[in-house]
Order: structure tokens, then C-alpha cells, then sequence
């Protein structure tokens, strides 16, 4: 199976201090991949880079077996195959259906098919009681959940997921982890999720990369990382010690 | 001050009766300065757009143009405009000169800076919020525009208020290339000049304040309406 | 000069008039326009374009305008001299006046000349507002001081570098001198009082100039003719007698060679 | 046009040889300018920020009078400072007509609206971000307003730019109430109208391109000076 | 002991809809609160007006015996008294010194003092060598422990916590929880902590409020809540259950 990205000799640099330094890490279709590490570790960087918002400073990424295309004419319909769920989302001014349908609408849905697939969408976060809610007065879980509908309504190919549940109480992460899990099985997506949560990374993941400064300090399956840590760092931050 | 009070009377008067020059001048101030804007807009917002969405080198420079063609004189845009459409300027075939045609076209050189300008600093503001978000829910690059464009609507409306303004007020450019002949290209701010040169400062006070009471009235309609179109949205 | 071609061309639906503002702000081409275009049953329309004289005789070389009236001889006769005009005319003329404050502090109203006036107003170093613009009106005040071998120069001599209207009345806010033209000076009041005029140095002679390169030849020759056939002529003398008590401008039409 | 050439020529050489008049008239521009810019700016942005900030009933009437006023004639603005300092006006004792402080005060007048409804939407556009949490972090009433004022930097900056750029352009005020005296009150635009008045349609242009020049200079100044002096902020 | 807080008829209203309706609640001095509750209860709005942000449409709210000052001469010295950390930070333009630096530049300090309390205040959240770098470049998890440090660094005498270790892993969890446990020993201070995170709460707090749908289903001592729960609700919350 053609994987869903392969990253090679990824390097991303700020002010000429590299943040993330991937030499090869491959993302497997179809199954759902948790990217753990400490605060400052790359996370974020590493799915802004797959989701061609941020341009390695060298090396390359493929997707679905060809070249990641961050600009030119395939770059749309790449984008389109994809969604991402930021750490911290911005909504739209408006209210909360104009929000999730958004993506539908750029994509030229029809109205009527629209809105069947936003109140899906709203239902399966949990969230029908808002549609008529200006975006801007959500509390911080609502607006976490929101932009999960928002990602998930247009059906994406690939699904990059920053901290979706990081505001939410025990009783909504469970549903969200439903949801998440259910999808798969579903449609057929390849997941990658960002998560500081250790036992959602265990519960969700098949696939896990541990990051740390940058760099990939192991990476396999979620199973070989939290039960049997090769490395002696990943095995200080899955027991939830700090690692320098 | 009494021949104020009895020019506005008169005006008031005048303008209650209907009477038809002052009618003909308000509509041709209206019609040449909203099509002076809308052309404006139709050339600004996308390029303030461009320049508030994208980074490139040398943009610090194209902004200083910019920022240096907010402060056109009209009376130099006037020029300019003359010496295109003069008899035995390059566009002279045209026969543009002395017509409202040629009004609009130097109040558009007026107000095209000033809509690029502030639109590109409202554009800028939310960029940083918007345009990845918009791009990365599948946006193409008009749509991510027009998104980023949406949310900067505050700032971009009052690009529009204060080209509007410019455009309604502005008498240098007009002047020139219009010739303010009566009945045909004689607007509010050309009248004023006559009267003022006339010594008539009463009247010209007069026409000024009912020239205010127009821009109020357009303002009031453009607040209040876009207010109530983006009801749902950020408030101005 | 005759206009008695057996086939007469159409006249064009337009002709333009390049003028000066105090032509327009005195009042007279809105009696004299609109009775010309009632000859052609308004089939022809005059835009009057009333700016600075150089500017209109600017006008008249860009061939912007059709038809000059103007009042400042030197320019008309480089203008017609250099080919950028034809059949120039007098039209009318009134004459200049020296205007200021009642008190007359360089007692220039016991004058007796024009050379005089301003020669005492220099020596007073009363304060005296030039237009200091070109104008046919400063370019007659510059030959004045010429005549009297006085340089105006120092804060006494204001050069305002605006039209009459402006100017007169800067003159009224100083309390200052000024030369103006009779049209002018009836039309704006001003509690200025005239203390000099009826020097022959002091007159004001209106002339009118087809432009050569006019595409609107019939009309502008019309519009021309208009003002100095008979009707035209009367109807300039008797300009201003009702608003007025006496006319403004005179009629003296004649061709210039 | 080669007229157009040696006048520019000409000017380029008076410029050069360092020609007394173009200077003086050069400096009084920007005097006045800068004076009422600096004036308008004292006055518009503390009002502006307070109209950005806080809400209040009737706000929106308040905000569409700003907005008129953003587009009041020149002209208007000279006429009422005419009348104000005239011999016989209210004023009239400080015998300040045809003077420069009467331009910078008419230009006062023309731009102060400007920067503060543009000040205002600037700050409307942070306000929501910013102000809790300065308020929250211990800021008075004025140290909030500072705070927003400096996260609204971009946006008040194109205010300040606007509003210099309608003080050097605008003729209109500066004519009527300066009366364009020669050594006294005379600046760029009047002397450009004065050129044009005179048919010197190329001169006006050349001393047009003189003012644009200044402008050029003056804004890449600003845009450059304020980007360095907040270096660790936002671009513009 | 004067309570830090005292609520009586709190009610606040959004579109004449109640959001936070809340009978009776003190809040104890020099002790850790916990507020607990599904998304959307109504956790940051109460935040918001113990930290003047929000004034209730109804009902009145004492701050240490005195009524809490919304506006008026007190309401700076109330306001510069306590510290919030929202549940999604702001930065101000500039670099992380100043964003730290601020609450003390407001209150006068002297530049010197500035200076030592700010890299104090910086080693405690671990993010010293971040001084320089622009505060709209931090990630998620650096933000949220910088917001702290600005909170912390004005020495407030009431700490209102905002889920602060929402986007942090563990080893930093640890970390961030060790500094709040540390505080009220060494300074006296009341704090008031917002978190989904139910251990932390359990871990953190002596006394703990569980909030649903804007009204107090249980206020008690933490052990109590979550070991020995009155309300069916709180039974089935503290076992991340859902709630509705
Ligand atoms: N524009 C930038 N300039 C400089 N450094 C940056 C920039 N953007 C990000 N960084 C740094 O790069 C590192 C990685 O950031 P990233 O957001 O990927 O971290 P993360 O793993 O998602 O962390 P968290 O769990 O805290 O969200 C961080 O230390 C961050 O401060
Ligand atoms: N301006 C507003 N208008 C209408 N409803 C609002 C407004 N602000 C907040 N709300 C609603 O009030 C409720 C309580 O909001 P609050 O932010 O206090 O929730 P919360 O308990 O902090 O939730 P979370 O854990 O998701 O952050 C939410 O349902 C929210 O949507
Ligand atoms: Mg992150
Ligand atoms: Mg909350």
C-alpha cells in the first residue's frame, strides 16, 4: 500500500535554528498515527508541514506516492483531500453552521446537501444547539468541537489533528475518541493526531512517532513505544517525566 | 452671520422646490464621485488585497508608493489627466476633456491609492488569524481572499469612507478637467469655489453644509446597511 | 469679413469658450450665452470654461477651447503672432479702478494719475495687494509701476498669486490697495471705496479670438460674430444697468490687424 | 511635452542651486503640514481609541458623523476659518487671516476627523484580543488604551499617513485662508495652482513631482523609521 | 478567615439566556479551588467575573468582605491584586520578556526589579532561554506556561487559572502543578483553577465546585467530590461519564 506522506531529510529552520530535523518517517494509510512529544518538541510544525502551510527549509515529503505539491496546480486539490484541526482555532466571523459549512462551500457543495452533511457533522460532535451561535462566543471546548465538524464534514482523504481534546472534560473526550476511531473503519482516512494525552495516544493510535526537540526519537507501533520503549528518553516521557 | 441664516433659508428653500440646477449639480456630484469610487474599489481592494496577503521583496518600497500616492494633490492629478486627454495629448481623440468622463477618471487616480492603502493595512491586520485557516479548509486563492477580505470588512469600509470622502470633497481635480461649465460639469465643490471667489461666503457655506448633509446621509446608508447585511458579524 | 458663403455648413452642437473669471463672475454670459443659444434654437451649447487668463489662452494653444475672451492684449497678440489664432477682435472694455480702505492713508485719491496714485501709495509704504498671477489685470499694475520707476518690494506689496475676486478681497481684509476691473469690483461687495480711475493707462480692453484649430469652426464663428453684431454690442451695453445703475462693460467692437 | 522636459530640468537645477523661493516654499509645506498632522493626530487618537474601545448608546450616529466629516470639503474647512478669523468675524482680533497658523488650523480641521475615524477602526480591530487582557494584567484606564493604541500601530500608522497625505496635497483651505502670498503663506499646492492658473501646465506638473518626491521621502521615513523603532512587532 | 470570594444570585445572561446562575458560593482564602465541569457549563464565565471582566446581570459578589468593584476608584487596586491566565492566552506584540515584564511595568516597578522578578519568573515555568524570541512565535505549550509567568510574576494575591496545562505533556504537567502546589505555602494566596483534567483537580485542590449547565451541582472538599459524591451527576462526571 502506498503510504499516505513519506518524509525525507525534512529540516525546518527559524531565524536559521532548525525546529524540526526529520531524516525518515513515513506515515502508513489507512490507519489512524499519534505524534507525542514535550512542549516545543515540533508537533505542530511537523502537521503544518504536512498540510503544506509551512515549506521545509530542505528535504521532501511525498503524499500518496507523489511530491507534496505546496504550490503550482496540484497544490489545490491536494489541500482539499486534507483537514487540519489547529491547537488553537480561529473561527469565522458569523455563526456556527457558517462555520462548519465553509469547507463545503468553498468546495461548490449544493446548499441542500450542505446542510444535511453540517447537522451530521454538528451531531456527531454534539453541538446541533448552536448552529445559530456567533462563532465568536464559543467556550473553549465548544470551539475545540466546532473545528473538529468543521474538519470532518468535508470527508478528507487525510485528517491532521492538533490537541483536539485538549479543553474538553473526560465525558466529551471519550465521545470525540468515539468519533475518531469510528472514522477509519468508516471511510478509510489515514488519522495523524497530535496529543500530549498519553493514554488517548494508546487508546486512538496504531502508528506512534515520538518527537523530542525536533528530532525523531523513535517511532513504530503505539504498542512497541508505550509497552516496550527502546530508547531510554521514551521511556522517561511515556512514564510522564520530564525529558531535556 | 444673518446672511448665513438666510442662505440656508434659501437653500432650504431651493432645495425643497425642486429647483433644478441645484438638483443637476448634487446628482452629478453624486454620480462622478461614486463612480470615481466604485472604479476604485474595483482596482484597489484586490491589489490592497495582494499586498496585505503575500510578502515579497521589495513590497516596503511598493508600499511607500502607495502611501506616497494617498497624498496625490488632485490638482496634480488633474494635470496629468489634462495633459492625457488635452486636443493634442496622447488620448486627445477621445475628445474626453471638459466631461464628467474626465472627472472620474482623475478622481479614480485620486482614489485608488487611498482604497489600496487601507485596504492592505485592514487585509494585513487579519491575515495572520485568517488566511491559513481559510487555505487550509480547502480555500482556493480567491476564496482565501475573499475570506480574509470578509474579516477585514471594518477596515475596508472605511477605506471606502475615506475614499468616498476624498472623492466628494475634492475640488482641485475636478476643476481642471471638468471646466465646472454649468450644466454639464459643474459639481457641489465647484460651486462652492465660484461662490467663494464670488465672495458669497454665506451661499458657499450653504452648498458645503448640504453637501455635508449628503455625505451623512450616503454614510448613514452605508454603515447602517453593511451593518445589517454582516449582522452576524464584527460590529463597526 | 463676410459670412455670406451661398452654402452654409451645420453649425456643430458644441463650441467651447475659454474665459476669464471675472468675465463669468460678472454676470455677463449668463445674459449673453443662453440668448445665443436661443438664436439656434439651443441646438448649440456653449461650455463656458472660466479660468486664469494664462490658462485659457493655454487653453486656446492645447486647442481645448474654440473661442478666447480675454483681457490681456499682449498675450492675445503673441497668441494670434505665434498662429494659434484668427479673426481677433475688441469686444468691449471698462477700465481699471484703484480701490481702498475710506481712510486712504497714502492719500492716493488727490492723484492725478494713475503713476501718481502708486507712486505715493510705494512712498507711504502703504500696504497694496498685487495679484502678482500674470493676469492681465497684474500684468497692467506691473507697467504702472514700470511708468513710475518704482521696484514694489517689502511688506507693503502683498503678491497674493490669486484671481481678482480672491484678491479684492484680501485687500478689503488688510485694509489694503488694489487694482481692480469696474466688473469685478460692482460684483463683489466690499466696503472698498474707488479712489482713482479714468486714466487713460487704466483701461480694460476685452478682446476675442477664434482658435485656429478649432474642430467647431462655425459655431465658434458664430459665437463670435454673435458677440459683436449689433445685437450683441447692445446687449453688452446695457449689461448691468438694472443691477447696477450703469453698464459695466463697453461695447467697442473692432477688428484688430 | 519637451516643455514638460526642461521645466522638470529647471526645477531639477533650482533645486540644486539651492533657489531661496523653492526652498521657503518647500519648508512652509511641510511646516503646515506636519503641524496640522501632528495637531490632528494629539486630538484624533485618544478620541478615536475611546470611540474604538468603549460602546455607548448612540455611538453608531457618532461614528457616522466622524465618517462625514472624513469628507469635508476643503474648501468648507477654509470657509469656516475664513469667516472665523476675518477682520469682522469672532476671531477677528487675533488678526490671524493670511497667515500660517490660520492653514495649519483649517488643515487641523480637515484631518483630525480622519485619523480619528481611521484610529478607531483600527483599534475596534484589536480591541476584542487585546483589551481583557490588558485590563485583566493590572492596566488603568490609560494603559490599556496604550496598549490597544500599540497593537493598533499598523492600522493608526496608515491613519497618520492618510492624514499628512490630505494636509501637503490639499489647496483648497490653504488658499482661502493663507490667500497664497508670496513669502508669507504661499506653499506647493498653491504655487501649483498658480502655475496652472498661468497655463504652466508643465511647471505645475514638475512641482507636482517636487511634492511628490517629499512625500516619497517623508513616508519611507515613517513607514521605515516606525517599522525599525518596532522592530520585534508587527510588519507593515 | 474572610473568604476571598463570597457569590450570592450570580446570574449572567448572554441574549437573555442564563449562562452562569449561581446561588450561594464562597470561596475560601490561601487555598486551591478546583472548577470542574463539562465544556460549556459556564467554568470560564464564572473566572471572568471574579476577575471583573464580566459583570453579572445579577446578584452581587464580595471580594475579601468588600463588594468586588467593576468599576469605579477600587476596581484597579481589586483588578492589580489578582492575576488571570486565560484559557486561550493573548500575546502582546513583541518579544517574551516584555509579555512577562508587563504586569510589573504597569504597576511602576522599577526596571531593575523588573528584570530579576521576570527571569525568576521565566526558570519557574522552564522557558529562560526564550527571553528574545517574538511572542507570536511560541507554540502552544510555551504560550500557555509564559502566560503564567506573567500571571505569576506580580506576586497576586488571588490566581485565577484558566485550564493552564491544557497543552502540555505530561513531564511538563508535573512540572506546571508542582509550582501551583508550591505557592500558597510560600506566599498565601487563593487560587482558583479551571481544568478538565480530573487528577489534576484531585491532585491540586482542597476544595472543589463542579459547575453544569451554569448552576453548582456540588461544592465541597475535593475528597468528598470525587470519592464520595452526593449528586448522581457528580458521580457519573467524576467517572468521565458524560453529563447532560
Ligand atoms: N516562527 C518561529 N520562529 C522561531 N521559532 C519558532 C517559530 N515557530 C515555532 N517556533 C518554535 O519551534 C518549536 C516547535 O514548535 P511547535 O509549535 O511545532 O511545537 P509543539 O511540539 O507543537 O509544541 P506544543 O506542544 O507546545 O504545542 C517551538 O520551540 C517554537 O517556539
Ligand atoms: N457572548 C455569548 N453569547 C452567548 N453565549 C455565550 C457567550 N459567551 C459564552 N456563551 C456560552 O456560555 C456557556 C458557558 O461558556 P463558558 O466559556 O463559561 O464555558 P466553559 O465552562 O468554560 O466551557 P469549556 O470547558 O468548553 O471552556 C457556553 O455554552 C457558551 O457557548
Ligand atoms: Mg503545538
Ligand atoms: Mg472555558
Amino acid at each position: 500500500m502506498v503510504p499516505a506522506f513519506s518524509l525525507n531529510g525534512v529540516i525546518v529552520e527559524f531565524n536559521n535554528q532548525p525546529v524540526l530535523d526529520i531524516g525518515e518517517l513515513v506515515f502508513d494509510d489507512r490507519i489512524i498515527h499519534a505524534v507525542i512529544g514535550p512542549s516545543g518538541a515540533g508537533k505542530s510544525t511537523l502537521l503544518r508541514v504536512l498540510n503544506m502551510l509551512q515549506k521545509p527549509t530542505q528535504g521532501s515529503v511525498t503524499y500518496f506516492g507523489n511530491p507534496l505539491p505546496y504550490n503550482g496546480a496540484n497544490s489545490l486539490a491536494a489541500r482539499r483531500s486534507m483537514s487540519m484541526v489547529f491547537q488553537t482555532p480561529a473561527m469565522f466571523s458569523g455563526n456556527v453552521y457558517d462555520n462548519v459549512a465553509l469547507g463545503l462551500r468553498l468546495r461548490d457543495v449544493k446548499t441542500k446537501e450542505v446542510r444535511a452533511k453540517v447537522f451530521q457533522a454538528l451531531e456527531t460532535v454534539g453541538l446541533t444547539d448552536l448552529t445559530k451561535r456567533s462563532a465568536a462566543t464559543l467556550s473553549g471546548g465548544e470551539a475545540q468541537r466546532i473545528a473538529l465538524a468543521r474538519a470532518l464534514v468535508v470527508n478528507p482523504r487525510v485528517l491532521l489533528l492538533d490537541e483536539p481534546t485538549a479543553n474538553l472534560d473526560p465525558g466529551n473526550v471519550t465521545i470525540i475518541e468515539d468519533v475518531i476511531k469510528r472514522i477509519p473503519h468508516e471511510t478509510g482516512i489515514t488519522i495523524i493526531i497530535v496529543t500530549h494525552n498519553l493514554y488517548q495516544a494508546k487508546r486512538l493510535s496504531q502508528q506512534a512517532v515520538f518527537l523530542n526537540k525536533g528530532k525523531i526519537v523513535e517511532s513504530s507501533s503505539t504498542d512497541e513505544i508505550f509497552n516496550n520503549p527502546k530508547a531510554q528518553e521514551t521511556k522517561l516521557f511515556v512514564s510522564g517525566e520530564m525529558v531535556y | 452671520m444673518e446672511t448665513l441664516y438666510s442662505s440656508m433659508l434659501s437653500i432650504v428653500k431651493l432645495i425643497l422646490s425642486g429647483d433644478k440646477a441645484l438638483y443637476e449639480i448634487i446628482l452629478l456630484s453624486l454620480k462622478v464621485s461614486i463612480a470615481a469610487t466604485t472604479i476604485g474599489m474595483l482596482l484597489g481592494i484586490p491589489f490592497g488585497t495582494l499586498m496585505g496577503m503575500y510578502r515579497f521583496p521589495g513590497r516596503q518600497v511598493v508600499v511607500i508608493i502607495i502611501y506616497t500616492l494617498m497624498g496625490l494633490p488632485p490638482v496634480l492629478a488633474g494635470v496629468i489627466i489634462y495633459l492625457l486627454l488635452s486636443a493634442k495629448g496622447p488620448l486627445g481623440e477621445l475628445q474626453l476633456l471638459f466631461t464628467p468622463t474626465a472627472m472620474v477618471t482623475a478622481q479614480v487616480l485620486l482614489v485608488t491609492p487611498i482604497i489600496t492603502g487601507l485596504t492592505m493595512v485592514a487585509v494585513r491586520g487579519k491575515e495572520k488569524l485568517y488566511l491559513e485557516t481559510a487555505v487550509s479548509m480547502g480555500a482556493s486563492r480567491l476564496q482565501a481572499a475573499w475570506l480574509v477580505i470578509r474579516e477585514a470588512k471594518a477596515g475596508i469600509m472605511a477605506a471606502i469612507v475615506t475614499a468616498f470622502g476624498r472623492a466628494i470633497a475634492e475640488v482641485g481635480a475636478v476643476m481642471l478637467v471638468g471646466g465646472n461649465i454649468e450644466h454639464v460639469t459643474r459639481v457641489m465643490t465647484t460651486s462652492i469655489i465660484l461662490e467663494t471667489r464670488k465672495g458669497n461666503f454665506d451661499l458657499a457655506l450653504s452648498l458645503g453644509l448640504v453637501l455635508l448633509a449628503i455625505s451623512f446621509m450616503i454614510n448613514g446608508f452605508l454603515v447602517a446597511g453593511v451593518l445589517k447585511y454582516l449582522q452576524r458579524g464584527e460590529q463597526y | 469679413y463676410t459670412a455670406a458663403a451661398p452654402k452654409k455648413p451645420a453649425i456643430e452642437s458644441e463650441v467651447t469658450l475659454a474665459t476669464t473669471t471675472s468675465t463669468q463672475d460678472s454676470g455677463l454670459l449668463d445674459v449673453m450665452i443662453p440668448a445665443f443659444e436661443k438664436k439656434f434654437k439651443n441646438k448649440v451649447k456653449v461650455k463656458v470654461v472660466a479660468v486664469g487668463t494664462g490658462q485659457a489662452i493655454q487653453l486656446g494653444k492645447d486647442s481645448n477651447a474654440d473661442v478666447l475672451l480675454v483681457h490681456a492684449r499682449k498675450s492675445e497678440d503673441e497668441f494670434v503672432a505665434q498662429g494659434y489664432g484668427i479673426k481677433a477682435c475688441d469686444v468691449m472694455y471698462n477700465q481699471f479702478l484703484l480701490v481702498g480702505p475710506k481712510d486712504d492713508p497714502a492719500k492716493a485719491a488727490a492723484a492725478k494719475n494713475a503713476v501718481e496714485a502708486f507712486t505715493k501709495i510705494a512712498e507711504a509704504k502703504a500696504k497694496f495687494v498685487s495679484r502678482g498671477d500674470d493676469s492681465g489685470t497684474h500684468k497692467k499694475e506691473k507697467s504702472i509701476w514700470d511708468k513710475s520707476t518704482i521696484k514694489p518690494q517689502g511688506s507693503w506689496y502683498i503678491s497674493a498669486g490669486q484671481g481678482m475676486g480672491e484678491t479684492l478681497r484680501m485687500a478689503e481684509e488688510m485694509g489694503a490697495y488694489t487694482l481692480v476691473d469696474e466688473a469685478t469690483f460692482l460684483t463683489n461687495k466690499t466696503n472698498q471705496v474707488i479712489l482713482f480711475k479714468g486714466d487713460k493707462d487704466l483701461i480694460n480692453p476685452y478682446g476675442m479670438i477664434q482658435v485656429k484649430s478649432t474642430r467647431k469652426k462655425v459655431a465658434a464663428n458664430e459665437l463670435i460674430w454673435f458677440f459683436i453684431s449689433p445685437q450683441g454690442q447692445k446687449m453688452i451695453g446695457d449689461f448691468g444697468k438694472n443691477k447696477f445703475g450703469k453698464s459695466i462693460f463697453v461695447p467697442d467692437f473692432k477688428w484688430r490687424k
